[in-house]
C-alpha cells in the first residue's frame, strides 16, 4: 500500500503534496524541470470568466521570510483554459483542482459550471478572497453567509467537488469555516494571503504598483497552523494546508494541525524542486516519527 | 535546459565601488548559451531573504566551465552574495531567459552596444560573441561616477570604448545619449541594457532602426510561472496580451514592449 | 530644534522612539544595559488590576523571522506597579505609556483610573486584544461596538490621553480605528500581535503551553505598515505604529506608511541596544532623505 | 555586568557527534565569574533565525581573555552556529544569569557533580573552581550513548568520573542515578545541570541535602525583561510567585523551584 496516497473528496492523491494555485501558472513551465506525475495533485492558477492582464508591474516584493504579491489574477480566460491549458494537462495523469475567481457570483457560477466538466478537473477551489464588486469591494471571504450563499450556489453548479480557499484576514476563522461546511463545501483550503504592504525607503511609495498585496511565504506559516488548528477541530470535511511550507517538518506539523493534504506555493520560487523533493523525503520521516501511514498524523496535536 | 545547481565560487572580487565581479564553476554553464540570458540566485540558505536574485551572465567560458557575473552590493540579498568567500557555494539557477540575438547581425557590420550601470554587465558576452563573429563593435557606458565604473578595459579592447559619467568623475559628462548625440555613430543594429529612462531615450531616438534592449522587472519565479514580470505590448498597451521578462525576454526588439 | 522632537496627545517626546509594551518589562533590566533617559518614552508591561503569574512554560517559541509568545500578562498588579515600578522609574525623565489590560469592562476602567494618576503616567495604552470574559472570551478588540464602549468607558475616568491598541486579527481594521476614535480615543497603537501557532515535530503538540500565542517581529511587518496606511488615512488621531521594526529603514516606512511615533518590541529581545542605536542613527537618515524633522515623513506614501 | 560584544572565534571543533566545542575571545570575558553562567549568542546576522541561543560557560580563561562553549548542534540556530569559521566573529551578550555557589562548600570537602547530555558543559568549569579551592570532586555524567560522549578525560583529570550511556555503549548502562544508586557517595553539596526527569530524580533522592541544580527554559530575551523564563515557587506553586531562569536563575537551590 502506497503510505503517501490519501483520498479526499473527488480526489485520490497518490501523495498528499501539491503546488498553490498561482506559484505555478499552468504546469507548463515546471514541466520543463521535472515530470509533473510526481506530484499530488495540480491547483492551477486562478481563472475568471474574462481573460485578465491583472496589476500594473511591479507585481511581487519581498518582506522578511515572506513576498507579498499583487498579481491581479491574470489568465487567459475561461475559454482559454478550456481549450488550450486543460488539454495540455491532460498527458499528466494527475488530478487538476482549478481555482476558480470572480467579482460577482454570477461570474464564480459560469465558470465553475464549466470548468467543473473538462474531464481532467476533479475539484474546484474556489477563491473567495476577491473583492466583490457588486457589495462595494468587500471581499467574500470575509463575511460567512456571503461565502456560504455563494459556495451554495456553485455547488448547485459544479460537476465535481467544491473546496472553499479561506482567507485569514478574518477575525474568527471558524466561523467563516463553518459557514462554507454550511453552503456545502466538499472541502477548506487554507490560508490564502493576509494583506500586507511595503514601502520604498527611496521614493516613499508603495512597492508594489496596487498598493498592498497578499503576504505569503514561511512568515505567515504560524497563522495557518494555528488556524488549520482552530479549523480542523470544528468541521467535518477535509482540510488541504499552505502558507509558507518549506521542508518535510512544515508538512508534518501542517499534519499535526489537521490537514489532510498540503500544497506548497512561494517555496516554488525559491525552490522549483520543492515538491518532488519534499515528496521524496516524506516516507523518510514518517520511518523518523514510526508511523505507517501520513494519514495517521492527521490532527494528532489536538487529538 | 534550466538546471539547478550549488557552482563554486572561483574568483570574488570588488571590482568598482560596490560592484563586485564573481566568477562560477559548474555544468551549468554548458547549458549556457545567447548573451544577454541570466541566473537566478539563491544569496542564503535560510528563508530571509526568501527570493533568489536574477543576475545577467557577463562571460561564459565553457572549456573551463566557468561564468562571471558582475552585480551591485546595494540591498539585503546582493549584500549577502558579496559575503560569500571563494571556494564556498552558491545556489544557482539557470541559464534563464532569452539573450540578444547575435545572428540578426552579419560579419563586417556594425552594432552599437549602449549599457548604464549595472546594464552593462551582460554587454561584455555580447561584445565578445560578436567580435567572434567578426561585427565590430562600439561601446557606449554610462556610470554614475568614476569610482562605479568597472570593465572599461576589457570593453576597450574589443572595441572603441566610451564612458559617460553623471557628474562627469570620468569620461564625457552626463548620459550615454549625450555621446550617441555626438558621435552619430554610424550602425547596423543596436544592443542595450540600462535603467528604463535611458532605454526609452534609445527607443526615441531609433524606433526605426533595428535593435534590442534588456530589460529589469522584479521577479518572483524567474521561469514564467508567477507572472511577476509581464508588460503589455506596444501594439496593444492596455490588453490582455502579454509577455514575460523572465521567460520571453529579459531581451526584446525594440518598441515591442510597452516601457513602464 | 529636536528633528526628533515629536508632540502627541498628552506625550512631549525628545525622539518618538519607544519600547513596546511587554518587551521591555518595566525597565529595570534595560536600565543596566544603558541610560533609560535616551528613550522617547517607555511602553510599560501590561498591568492588571490584580497581580497574575501568567501562562504556563514555554511561552514562546520562534517562526520564521518571528516569535510566538503567550506570556499571559505576567505582573505584579495595579498596586505593585504604583507602588514599586512607577516610583522608581519616576528617576528617569522619560514619559511613561501604561498599558492597561483586563478581562471586563470594569476591570480596565479601575486600572485606569488609578494608573493614570501616576506622576509620570503620562498616556494610558488600552490593550482591548484581551478575551473578555464576560461575552465569552471574544476579544474586546475584534468588535468595533465593544472597543468604542469600552475606549468610552475608560476615557471617562482617565486623567491621561488614552490611545487605544488594535488587534491586526480583524477583517476591517478600519471599522476598528474609526470606532474607538467615535469612543474618544487620543491616539491609536497598532498592531499587537497575529495570533499563531507552532507545533512540535517530536511530541506532536503545540509548542506553547497556552497552544497559540502572538506573532511577532518582522514577519508581521507588511500587515501593519498595510494597515496603518489604511488606518491613518481614516482617522484624525495620531499612530505609535508597531511591529517587527529592526532598523531606521523600518522606521522610516513606519513613518511613509503614517504612523506618527513608533515602538519596538521583538527585537529588543535581539538586539537589547536596539533602542538607543535607532534613535542614534535616525539623524543621519534623516539627512540622507533630505527632511529636516522627522514628522515631514509622516503620511508619505499616500500624501 | 552584561555585555554585548562580537566575540572572535579562536578555536571551532566538533567534539562529539553533533557536540561542538566553541572558543571565544574577547573582554566579556572579563564580566564572567561564577560557573553556570550562560552566554546568550545571535546564530546569525539576519532575523531569522530571530532569537539568540542561551549556551552555558564551560570554561573561562580571563588572562587570554577567551572562554569555552560546549553546544549542540541540533536546530535551526545551532546548526547555523556550527557552521562559523574559525577567526569570524559572533555577537554574545553576557554573561547572564546566576551560576553554581562554590562559596558554599569548604576546603576539603566533596562535591558531587551530576550532569546529563548538553547539562555537563558548565559543570566543567565548577569542577575547576572547586578543585582550585580545594574541593574534591566526583563527576557522574550521563549520555545518551557512546559517540555523543564528550570531556570524560578533561573531567577525569579533576576528579573521579563515571559516564553513564543509556544504550551502555560507553561505561554503566543506564541514567546517573544508576551509578549515584549503586556508589551512594559521600558528599558535601550536590550540583547538577540536565534534563528536567534526571534532575527531579535527584530532587527525589537528595531533597533534605545541600544542592544546587541548573535550569533550561525558552527564552526571549535572556535578560529578565519578557517572563517568557518563569517558574513556580515551590512554596505557592499557584501563585502569582515566580523566579525567572535567565536573570534569578538558572541556578536555583535544590527544592527552591516547581520543576515542570
Ligand atoms: C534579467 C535581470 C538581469 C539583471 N542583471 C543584473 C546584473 O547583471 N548585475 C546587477 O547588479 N544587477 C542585475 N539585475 C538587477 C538585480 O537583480 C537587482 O539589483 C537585485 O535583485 C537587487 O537585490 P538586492 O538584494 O540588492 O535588493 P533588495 O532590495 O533586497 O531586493 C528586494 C527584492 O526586489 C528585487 N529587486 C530589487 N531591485 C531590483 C531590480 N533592479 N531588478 C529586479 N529586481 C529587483 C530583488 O530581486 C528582490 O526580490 C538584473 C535584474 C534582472 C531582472
Ligand atoms: C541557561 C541555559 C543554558 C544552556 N546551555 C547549553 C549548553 O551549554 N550547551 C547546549 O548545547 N545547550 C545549552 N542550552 C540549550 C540550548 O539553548 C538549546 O539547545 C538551543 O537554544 C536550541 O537551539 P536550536 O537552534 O538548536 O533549536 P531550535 O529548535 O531552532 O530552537 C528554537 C527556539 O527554541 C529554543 N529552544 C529549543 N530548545 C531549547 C532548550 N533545550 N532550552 C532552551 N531553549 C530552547 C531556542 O533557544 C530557540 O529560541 C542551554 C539552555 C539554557 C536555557
Ligand atoms: C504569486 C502568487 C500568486 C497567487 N495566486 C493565487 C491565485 O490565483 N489564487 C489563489 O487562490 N491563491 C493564490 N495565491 C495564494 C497561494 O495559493 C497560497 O494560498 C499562499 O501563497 C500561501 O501559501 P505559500 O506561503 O506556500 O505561498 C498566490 C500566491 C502567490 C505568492
Ligand atoms: C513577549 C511579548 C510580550 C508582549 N506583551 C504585551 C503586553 O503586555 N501588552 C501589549 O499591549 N502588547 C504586548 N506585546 C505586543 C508588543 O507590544 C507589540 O505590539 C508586538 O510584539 C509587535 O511589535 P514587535 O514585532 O516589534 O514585537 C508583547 C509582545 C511580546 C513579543
Ligand atoms: S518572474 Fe515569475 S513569471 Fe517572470
Ligand atoms: S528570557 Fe526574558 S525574562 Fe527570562
Amino acid at each position: 500500500m502506497n503510505r503517501l496516497q490519501v483520498e479526499l473528496p473527488g480526489l485520490s492523491l497518490k501523495n498528499p503534496v501539491m503546488p498553490a494555485s498561482g506559484c505555478f501558472g499552468f504546469g507548463k513551465e515546471f514541466s520543463k524541470l521535472y515530470d509533473l506525475n510526481k506530484l499530488g495533485a495540480i491547483m492551477i492558477k486562478a481563472t475568471t470568466e474574462e481573460a485578465r492582464y491583472g496589476n500594473p508591474t511591479p507585481r511581487v516584493a519581498e518582506t522578511p521570510a515572506g513576498m507579498l504579491n499583487a498579481i491581479g489574477l491574470q489568465n487567459p480566460g475561461l475559454e482559454g483554459v478550456l481549450t488550450n491549458v486543460l488539454p495540455w494537462l491532460e498527458q499528466f495523469d494527475v488530478p487538476i483542482i482549478a481555482n476558480v475567481a470572480g467579482s460577482e457570483t454570477e461570474d464564480y457560477v459560469e465558470v465553475a459550471k464549466r470548468i467543473s466538466l473538462a474531464p481532467n478537473v476533479q475539484a474546484l477551489e474556489l477563491n473567495i478572497s476577491c473583492p466583490n464588486v457588486k457589495k462595494g469591494g468587500i471581499a467574500f471571504g470575509t463575511i460567512p453567509e456571503v461565502a456560504q450563499e455563494l459556495t451554495k450556489r456553485v455547488k448547485e453548479v459544479s460537476a465535481v467537488p467544491v473546496y472553499v480557499k479561506l482567507s485569514p484576514n478574518v477575525a474568527d476563522i471558524v466561523g467563516m469555516a463553518q459557514a462554507v461546511e454550511a453552503g456545502g463545501a466538499d472541502g477548506i483550503t487554507m490560508i490564502n494571503t493576509l494583506l500586507g504592504m511595503r514601502i520604498d525607503i527611496k521614493s516613499g511609495k508603495p512597492i508594489l504598483a496596487n498598493k498592498s498585496g497578499g503576504l505569503s511565504g514561511p512568515a505567515i506559516k504560524p497563522v495557518a497552523i494555528r488556524m488549520i488548528y482552530e479549523v480542523s477541530q470544528k468541521v467535518n470535511i477535509p482540510i488541504i494546508g499552505m502558507g509558507g511550507i518549506e521542508s518535510v517538518d512544515d508538512i508534518i506539523e501542517y499534519y499535526y494541525a489537521g490537514a489532510s493534504a498540503v500544497a506548497i506555493g512561494t517555496l516554488n520560487f525559491t525552490d522549483p524542486f520543492i515538491c518532488p523533493r519534499l515528496i521524496e523525503e516524506l516516507p523518510g520521516k514518517l520511518d523518523e516519527l514510526g508511523v505507517h501511514h501520513i494519514t495517521e498524523l492527521i490532527g494528532r496535536s489536538w487529538k | 535546459m534550466i538546471q539547478q545547481e550549488m557552482m563554486n565560487i572561483i574568483k570574488h572580487q570588488n571590482i568598482a565601488k560596490d560592484i563586485y565581479e564573481l566568477t562560477l564553476q559548474g555544468t551549468l554553464v554548458q547549458e549556457m548559451g545567447e548573451p544577454g540570458q541570466f541566473v537566478h540566485i539563491r544569496t542564503n540558505s535560510g528563508v530571509d531573504p526568501l527570493l533568489r536574485r536574477p543576475i545577467s551572465i557577463a562571460h561564459i567560458d565553457k572549456q573551463l566551465n566557468q561564468c562571471t557575473l558582475i552585480y551591485r552590493a546595494e540591498g539585503k540579498g546582493t549584500k549577502l552574495l558579496a559575503s560569500h568567500s571563494v571556494s564556498s557555494q552558491v545556489d544557482v539557477l539557470g541559464p534563464l531567459g532569452n539573450g540578444f540575438p547575435i545572428e540578426e547581425i552579419q560579419r563586417g557590420e556594425t552594432a552599437l552596444l549602449v549599457g548604464g550601470g549595472i546594464g552593462v554587465p551582460p554587454l561584455f558576452e555580447l561584445a565578445k560573441q560578436l567580435n567572434q563573429n567578426g561585427v565590430k563593435t562600439i561601446h557606449v557606458l554610462g556610470f554614475e561616477t568614476a569610482e562605479k565604473v568597472f570593465y572599461e578595459e576589457e570593453f576597450a579592447k574589443l572595441g572603441e570604448t566610451y564612458i559617460t559619467t553623471v557628474d562627469g568623475t570620468m569620461g564625457t559628462a552626463g548620459f550615454v545619449t549625450n555621446v550617441i548625440d555626438e558621435y552619430q555613430f554610424d550602425f547596423h543594429v543596436l544592443y542595450s541594457c540600462g535603467p528604463i529612462p535611458m532605454l526609452k531615450a534609445l527607443e526615441d531616438r531609433f524606433k526605426e532602426r533595428k535593435g534590442y534592449i534588456s530589460l529589469e522587472q522584479r521577479m518572483g519565479c524567474g521561469i514564467g510561472a508567477c507572472f511577476a514580470c509581464v508588460c503589455h505590448l506596444a501594439e496593444e498597451p492596455t490588453g490582455a496580451a502579454y509577455v514575460k521578462v523572465c521567460s520571453d525576454g529579459p531581451v526584446f526588439p525594440i518598441g515591442k514592449v510597452v516601457l513602464a
